[in-house]
């Protein structure tokens, strides 16, 4: 069930191509996504996205409803479904496109989900151990309570009764918990009271500052875009767009097209 | 699961004429198959029936019932009550059937389905498991036990009586219009209760209370949240599929008047769910496929033998005829269960969701292997 | 006297005390929200009233009737609909199916049977349901599975179930969260149309800063369990206790 | 008083079955969500590990005597077991001691079929629905019944116990009753302790272990434990193989109370289901709690006093118990919330 | 036709219905061995078997009535309805002009009342209650097994030497209808010897564990143990009540005694040492030393290398008893063969002289009484003939069970 036998049954996107090579190209970003295509069942919904990423660079995901930002996320991070059917991920010369996700997971990718997923039956504590069972870890359990102080006082209650917004800290400490090299962050302020997104942009921004790389998908799209260095923007499960994040500030026209702000 | 409001009405009747003439016309095509002899197809009509039955509590709201045998039993049994009592006119013995059968899903639907999942359905095997356990010994005097209930020559029959005067010896088998229910007038009777019986069911999946009991299965919690109370409902389909296992069981005595306790067994109320799965649940014409396969093997397979076999592989050269024989003697005969495991398996793991699910499954995939031609090569399979 | 009525209600989680001493008035034909930090107690106090969690003391009348001690479908049934937090829908069933379900539910009340008719005979439900979808503006997926909505179609969808009953109270708990910018005006919209037209009560929990001041005319603040300020939009946006519990530097 | 202490004495033993049987069941439900079939197939399995090690230290030279003939026609065959042959006293001892020792068999081997029916099967079907679970794993367990069956036969096979223990012990007299009132066979005192046993060291292994606790979550959400970059799968197949040899040490402790034959699996599954449920689904406890009780009610609903005043009532019992434990909790002694109540 | 399923071509075909799946799967498995040879014997294939010892026979070895016998096979389940689906397909589809087989009453029974019903002739298999030709007898079967009244009154004696006539009795029976027969039946058999019957419990049929049951007759003060049970649970309630030390009991100043009144080999083999010294009936055994027993018990340990059960016997006899039967009357015409078995008289089948008894339609024969073997000499050689009790000992009033045998049915 390892990576091995499926290496070639994926066409290289690339002309380039030869005898698929188990290390990254030379020269080739941090981070790149090279023209996914993925199904749920029959649905066809990822159709051909790319893009590439510098390390430490943050990266907004933008996309009206329904435009597949989630499932490209899903598609990086090696979940099931949606299912990859011809495409490559490279992260820091690995190829995720032939691992399943606890694979990615242990090279470095860490997805916050947009659910949340806090697991059930487990405490605020447990969840977060849980995620220091696999290498390679990051973040100790204090820090994080530190980080969170709410977690700190609840960390002893099941996880799934917390409001909607402790369950938003608990996955993203969850994953903070884990030495992360690709942070893909599905809407992190979604449900959230405004004086927590603040807090949590906060702590984003410390994130940044550690020079994370990360993907980050919000419908609130100023706020991300004011996180960002760079904006891609979704529609139809296409790549529309591809720039810095100033210029979509910037282009009101741009703005209004595709995020209708 | 097929939507209610993406079929039409007429695309549903000319669907239902068409099983309609599958089954009047079975005695021949069944034939080849050596599938076509009366008693065969009256068990795939009989079981055909129940299959349907479950499948309206089953396939619609999902509880997933281990007890329905006990309706079959109690149409049963009440079946060879009123040939005792009454007479060999098989329509008071249906009639009586279908009602207590209904009455007695009542009482159990009505505790059991205050539980939901499992422990409804170990609910549901409880009463039956306890139906069967009683019928076996205590109640012998109502059942006759292990060698089941039979009409005697010396039973009362008030009805026989009263029109034949003196008259009423001969054989006992439920006759109808002077009619004898056993072979092939037996299966056309039992046939035309099928068509009756998935012609109500067609109609129930495609009505509101059809629409509501798939949306109890889809989400009840939501259900609760806007203003339906479901239990009424799901006790609705629980009686309704119990008086269709009654209305079975019934017809099982018209065709043979004996009431087994066996047919109580947490077996028999297996057997109709994996009938209903095998086929397709929520499906409409899947039980009914499912009940045959099972009906078939269980007939056909145990049938084999050394000798049959040897007919059939005789065209091969001796020593070849040997060895297949040999393996293939494992899986009939006394191996006919092997069979059956088997075909279990293979159907769920190529054809989930049942056979029909599954053949919708290969018809697009056909249809669409067809359609993208060189797609194959654009999407090689899968990285995993 | 107001068309929903709280009083003293207390309700615990083990030694949590989610809810403290709440007392609340909806007035008739308002939008009311609710707001405050994660954990404030905001989606248990809605589930005490549609019969999901039973408060520990206290009243919840509506109408002047207690709700206590009902079930959820007959709560709905006097008029009171509820949208989730993440959505409740018939995922195995097409959107039409889905609307078409809690119109019936108007029509023939708790429990009918109607085992015969066609439910695409039902031209009235249907027509209502179409109307209803069209209106926030799923109408060009009527026969599609709703299980493979995006989320936020999925949250649209739920909102659709909920105002085709024309119910007298909706209670939405974050009815946008999740929705596209675009989405989220729409939904705005739409509230306000519901309102105007219908007069219907609402109340609706929400964190967009947007839609709570776009819509609602009255606002209750809670924070720990407790409603610690209620007012007009304006009153809320000036209070230094809302600034410092909940908005923090947000702009509003 | 002696008839009572008796009937609680068979209670334990039953009971103890009924929970090692059951514990497994939950297991491989609690924690893959699966429903198993095939797990009375397992126990089965078990149970003919040790007719399989009883034939295998039993194998025989054969010498045939062509001087003599059987009569049906055939030459009369000498026997002796080949492992007296080798070993002498210590070949004595081992057959003498065939049934313990065969858990040294059991082990392995139903780690295998365990590994290989969840590898080669079950995987597969950790997303479908109970219903083709079911399905499934019924249509598996028929088949493993059928080759017992072409290989074994349908007739029971008897297990001796070791000769010490074959007999019963008088603990009456141990307990200062009457000698000779109190009597009870060694080897059913001896499956209670082993069962108690083995449902404490599983109890151990999930409860203070980390295993444990990453193979709840797995249970939880699979996917989302994949995101901390842990294999669940192979997790799982562990918990299966662990629940593989519970059942199958369960079968090989209990052929001398019960000689094996192909069909046993099939009458233990049934209870063992309701054993499980009326436990609550999920709950380990809830499983070895509601297999004592049941078995200890079944004992005493069996004595002629209680039968006197309804008849009947050992038929029924287990099935009456579960009826009125489950309407009067709703999801059984100690069941969770949630799982698989839809 | 002047009677249903006349055979027309060159072959004649009979229906083997014969437990192959459930408990009873490997006797019905011997069944089906002993049917095959029959078939091969009737046809004049390998040494004749029985046709050589049978007195009087009109059998050759070329068939029945100049027609080969062809035979098709189906399932009971041992169960009622499966058993009747399955003998209504041998009738309906394959044409079969006669059913044989089963390995319970209920089945027998069940499929006997069938046969009446369609009209062909029904040989039952192994069935021991009093019922089959008692007060569920019909003209169209007939019976070749003992049932429980002769193993009580063959058995009592034995029983009355063996421990005395001071005894006192624990039943354990199989709650359903052939035990409580066999019950009735060894009640009172034995309470005409003097004994006292201390307690009849019913016990659940596949009970599995009867610890529970066992327990109260440790302290009851009985001092023997009656089981009647059959097969597996005849199998589990012996092993248990062994291994809680009742065989090695005492009670009352006597060694406690179990009795299993219906016995068989296959039951021997599946309870192992336990069996050793424990008496009991069956119908044949593979070591009585008659002509018939040896021939029979040589061509089948030829063709398969071990000797025939009990249940084997039975079938094979009927197999060949009807075709002897067809070929005195002259036709298969059901009421023909019916006359032709009435009142048969004949020997060389095992057992000594035979009465095929034209009142109820019971076969009358010694019954063996049995006994475990305590030094068995191989595998097979489980069970010791402690006495052959000769048949008009055994035999009883035709009236004491009622029922009736009505008209015979040629199933037009
Ligand atoms: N499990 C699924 N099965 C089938 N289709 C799905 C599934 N999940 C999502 N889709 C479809 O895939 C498309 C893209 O969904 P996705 O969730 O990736 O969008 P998104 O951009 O994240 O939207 P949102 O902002 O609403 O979260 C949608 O049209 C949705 O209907
Ligand atoms: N079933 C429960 N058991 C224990 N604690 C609970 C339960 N339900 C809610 N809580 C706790 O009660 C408090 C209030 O929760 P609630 O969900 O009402 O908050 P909220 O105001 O809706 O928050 P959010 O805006 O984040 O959705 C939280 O601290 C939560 O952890
Ligand atoms: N259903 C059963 N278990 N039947 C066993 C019956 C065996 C017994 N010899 C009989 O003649 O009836
Ligand atoms: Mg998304
Ligand atoms: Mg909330």
């Amino acid at each position: 069930m390892i990576a091995t036998t499926p290496r070639d049954r994926v066409v290289p996107a690339a002309p380039a191509g030869g005898a698929a090579a188990a290390v990254a190209p030379e020269n080739t970003p941090y981070f790149q996504a090279r023209d996914l295509h993925a199904y749920y069942g029959e649905s066809y919904i990822v159709q051909g996205v790319g893009f590439s990423m510098k390390e430490g660079e943050i990266l907004a995901l933008l996309g009206r409803n329904g435009a597949g930002k989630t499932s490209t996320l899903r598609t990086i991070a090696r979940l099931a479904d949606p299912h990859l059917t011809q495409g490559e991920v490279w992260l820091a010369g690995q190829p995720l496109h032939r691992m399943k996700a606890y694979q990615a997971s242990r090279v470095g990718v860490g997805l916050v989900p947009e659910d949340r997923r806090i697991i059930q039956g487990l405490t605020v504590q447990q969840n977060l151990q849980l995620a220091q069972i696999a290498p390679p870890k990051g973040w100790s359990l204090e820090q994080l309570y530190e980080l969170f102080p709410r977690l700190g006082e609840r960390k002893n209650q099941e996880g799934t009764t917390l409001s909607g917004g402790e369950q938003q800290m608990l996955a993203i400490a969850r994953t903070l918990a884990r030495d992360v090299k690709l942070l893909l962050l599905d809407e992190p302020y979604e449900g959230l009271a405004p004086v927590i997104v603040q807090e949590i942009e906060k702590t984003l921004h410390k994130v940044r500052d550690l020079g994370m790389t990360t993907v980050i998908v919000e419908q609130n799209a100023i706020a991300a875009l004011h996180l960002a260095d760079r904006a891609v923007i979704l529609d139809m499960g296409e790549v529309v767009y591809d720039g810095t994040a100033k210029e979509v500030l910037d282009n009101e026209d741009l703005r209004h097209e595709y995020l209708a702000v | 699961m097929t939507t209610i409001t993406r079929e039409t009405a007429r695309g549903d009747l000319l669907r239902f004429a068409l099983f309609a003439v599958l089954i009047l016309a079975m005695p021949l095509w069944l034939a080849p198959l050596g599938a076509g002899y009366p008693d065969l197809m009256q068990k795939f009509a009989i079981y055909g029936l129940f299959a349907v039955g479950f499948n309206i509590l089953f396939g619609l709201t999902g509880y997933l019932s281990f007890g329905h045998a006990a309706f079959l039993g109690v149409g049963s049994y009440t079946a060879v009550w009123s040939f005792k009592l009454l007479g060999m006119n098989p329509l008071p013995a249906i009639a009586l059937a279908i009602v207590l059968a209904g009455a007695f899903a009542w009482v159990i639907g009505f505790v059991s389905l205050r539980r939901t999942g499992i422990y409804f359905a170990i609910l549901t095997l409880a009463f039956a498991q306890m139906s069967y356990n009683l019928a076996y010994s205590v109640l012998t005097p109502i059942t006759n036990g292990e060698t089941g209930l039979r009409v005697l020559n010396s039973d009362p029959r008030v009805l026989d009586h009263m029109m034949g005067a003196g008259e009423v010896e001969g054989s006992l088998v439920s006759t109808l219009f002077g009619i004898e229910m056993n072979g092939l007038p037996g299966f056309y009777f039992c046939a035309v209760w099928l068509l009756i019986g998935m012609y109500v069911s067609f109609r129930l999946f495609r009505s509101p209370f059809g629409l509501m009991l798939m949306a109890i299965k889809s989400n009840q919690n939501r259900m609760n949240f806007t203003g339906i109370n479901t239990r009424p409902y799901a006790l609705t389909a629980f009686v309704i599929s119990g008086m269709y296992a009654g209305l079975a069981g019934a017809l099982l005595c018209v065709t043979d008047p004996l009431a087994g306790a066996e047919r109580m067994q947490w077996t028999a109320s297996g057997e109709v769910v994996l009938m209903t799965i095998l086929g397709g649940a929520g499906t409409l014409l899947g039980p009914m496929l499912g009940a045959g396969i099972i009906k078939y093997s269980e007939n056909i397979f145990s049938a084999f033998n050394e000798q049959t076999l040897h007919e059939i592989f005789g065209f091969l050269p001796d020593g070849v005829e040997g060895a297949v024989v040999s393996v293939a003697s494992l899986f009939v005969g006394e191996g006919w269960h092997l069979t059956l495991g088997l075909l279990f398996m293979l159907i769920v793991i190529f054809l989930p969701g049942g056979v029909i699910e599954g053949g919708h499954r290969i018809q697009a995939l056909l249809r669409r292997r067809g359609k993208g031609g060189g797609a194959d090569q654009a999407h090689p399979q899968a990285a995993e | 006297m107001g068309i929903l009525q709280v009083q003293n209600v207390n309700k615990s989680f083990g030694g949590l005390k989610a809810l403290n001493n709440v007392n609340l008035d909806i007035e008739e034909g308002s939008v009311h929200a609710i707001i405050g930090p994660n954990g404030a107690g905001k989606s248990t106090l809605l589930n005490c009233f549609v019969g999901r969690l039973r408060p520990d003391t206290g009243t919840v009348k509506f109408n002047g009737r207690s709700l206590l001690g009902l079930s959820p479908h007959e709560i709905n049934q006097v008029g009171v609909a509820r949208v989730f937090q993440t959505p409740e829908i018939f995922s195995d069933l097409t959107l039409l199916e889905n609307v078409m379900i809690p119109a019936l539910a108007v029509r023939d009340g708790a429990f009918r049977i109607n085992g015969w008719g066609r439910v695409d005979a039902q031209a009235d439900i249907r027509e209502r349901a179409e109307a209803m979808l069209a209106d926030v503006g799923l109408a060009d997926k009527l026969t599609d599975h709703s299980g493979n909505l995006s989320r936020g179609d999925k949250r649209r969808l739920e909102l659709a179930m909920c105002l085709v009953q024309s119910p007298k109270l909706v209670l939405l708990d974050e009815p946008t969260a999740g929705m596209s910018r675009a989405d989220t005006n729409n939904t705005i919209d739409l509230l306000a149309r519901m309102s105007e037209q219908h007069g219907v009560t609402k109340i609706i929990i929400e964190h967009d800063m947007h839609v709570v001041f776009s819509l609602a005319k009255r606002i209750t603040v809670f924070a720990q369990g407790h409603p610690i300020v209620e007012g007009t939009p304006e009153q809320i946006k000036g209070d230094p206790k809302v600034k410092e519990a909940y908005l923090g530097g947000a702009q509003v | 008083m002696d008839a009572i202490l008796l009937q609680i004495l068979n209670g334990l033993d039953k009971g103890g079955a009924y929970a090692l049987i059951a514990l497994g069941l939950t297991l491989v439900f609690g924690t893959l969500g699966v429903v198993n079939f095939a797990h009375g197939a397992l126990f089965m399995m078990g149970a003919f590990c040790a007719v399989s090690f009883n034939q295998l230290i039993g194998l025989e030279k054969v010498t045939v005597d062509p001087t003599q003939m059987t009569p049906w026609g055939t030459p009369l065959e000498v026997r002796v077991p080949m492992i007296e042959n080798w070993l002498g006293d210590w070949g004595t001892f081992i057959l003498d001691y065939s049934v313990p020792f065969s858990i040294l068999m059991a082990i392995p081997v139903m780690i295998i079929i365990g590994l290989v029916m969840e590898r080669g099967l079950i995987q597969f079907f950790y997303r479908r629905t109970h219903a083709e679970q079911i399905l499934v794993t019924f249509g598996l367990a028929i088949v493993l019944q059928e080759i017992i069956k072409a290989w074994f036969g349908a007739n029971p096979i008897p297990q001796a116990p070791p000769e010490d223990l074959r007999l019963a012990a008088d603990i009456g007299a141990f307990l200062g009753f009457e000698p000779n009132t109190v009597v009870y066979p060694y080897w059913r005192l001896i499956y209670f302790l082993f069962s108690a046993m083995v449902i404490g060291g599983v109890f151990a292994f999930l409860q203070l272990t980390t295993f444990g606790m990453v193979v709840r979550a797995g249970m939880a959400d699979r996917e989302t434990v994949g995101l901390f970059g842990i294999d669940i799968e192979k997790r799982f197949t562990i918990v299966f193989g662990l629940a593989a040899v519970v059942a199958g040490l369960a079968g090989v402790m209990y052929t001398p109370i019960l000689p094996p034959d192909y069909h046993m699996g099939m009458e233990f599954l049934v209870l063992s289901f309701v054993v499980v449920v009326v436990g609550g689904m999920g709950s380990l406890p809830g499983a070895v709690a509601a297999g004592f009780l049941l078995g200890i009610l079944q004992s005493f609903a069996s004595m002629t006093e209680v039968k006197s005043i309804i008849p009947g009532i050992d038929q029924i019992i287990i099935y009456l118990v579960a009826v009125i434990i489950l309407l009067v909790r709703p999801r059984g002694l100690l069941g969770r919330k949630g799982v698989m109540e839809s | 036709a002047d009677y249903l399923n006349k055979p027309t071509g060159d072959t004649v075909t009979f229906g083997f219905n014969v437990p192959q799946t459930g408990a009873y799967a490997d006797e019905g498995a011997d069944e089906l061995r002993a049917y095959q040879l029959a078939v091969k014997h009737l046809n004049g294939e390998g040494d004749g078997g029985m046709l050589n010892t049978m007195n009087p026979t009109v059998l050759t070895g070329n068939g029945v009535l100049g027609k080969k016998v062809a035979f098709v096979t189906g399932d009971t389940q041992t169960k009622s309805d499966a058993a009747r689906a399955s003998a209504k397909r041998m009738i309906e589809k394959d044409g079969a002009i006669m059913i044989t087989g089963g390995s319970s009453s209920g089945v027998a029974i069940a499929v006997q009342s069938l046969c009446q019903e369609a009209g062909v002739i029904f040989m039952a298999g192994l069935t021991h209650s009093n019922d089959t030709t008692g007060k569920d007898k019909r003209r169209n079967g007939f019976r070749h097994f003992f049932n429980a009244y002769m193993s009580g009154a063959a058995l009592a004696p034995v029983l009355k030497s063996t421990y005395g006539s001071d005894r006192k009795a624990y039943h354990l029976t199989a709650d359903y209808t052939w035990g409580w027969t066999q019950e009735e039946s060894i009640k009172n058999s034995t309470e005409a010897l003097g004994w006292e019957t201390v307690e009849a419990v019913r016990t659940p049929l596949g009970a599995g564990d009867f610890s529970q049951y066992i327990t109260p007759v440790l302290n009851s003060g009985a001092d023997v143990l009656i089981l009647n049970h059959y097969g597996k649970d005849m199998v589990n309630s012996l092993t248990q009540a062994v291994q809680f030390g009742l065989r090695d009991k005492q009670v009352n100043g006597k060694d406690f005694a179990i009795v299993v009144p219906l016995y068989s080999r296959l039951m021997a083999q599946g309870a192992g040492e336990n069996v050793k010294g424990i008496l009991g009936t069956t119908n044949w055994h593979w070591s009585l030393q008659d002509e018939g027993s040896k021939a029979f018990v040589k061509s089948f340990g030829e063709e398969y290398g071990f000797p025939p059960s009990q249940a084997a016997h039975t079938t094979y006899v009927q197999a060949i008893l009807y075709a002897d039967a067809c070929e005195r009357a002259g036709t298969f015409m059901p009421c023909g063969v019916v006359e032709a078995l009435e009142g048969f008289e004949f020997d060389g089948m095992g057992n000594g002289p035979t009465l095929y008894r034209a009142a109820d339609h019971q076969c009358f024969k010694n019954v063996l009484v049995v006994k475990g073997n305590e030094n068995p000499t191989s595998q097979f050689d489980l069970l010791e003939i402690v006495q052959e009790v000769p048949a008009e000992q055994v035999t009883y009033d035709p009236a004491i069970f009622g029922g009736e045998l009505g008209e015979c049915n040629n199933g037009v």
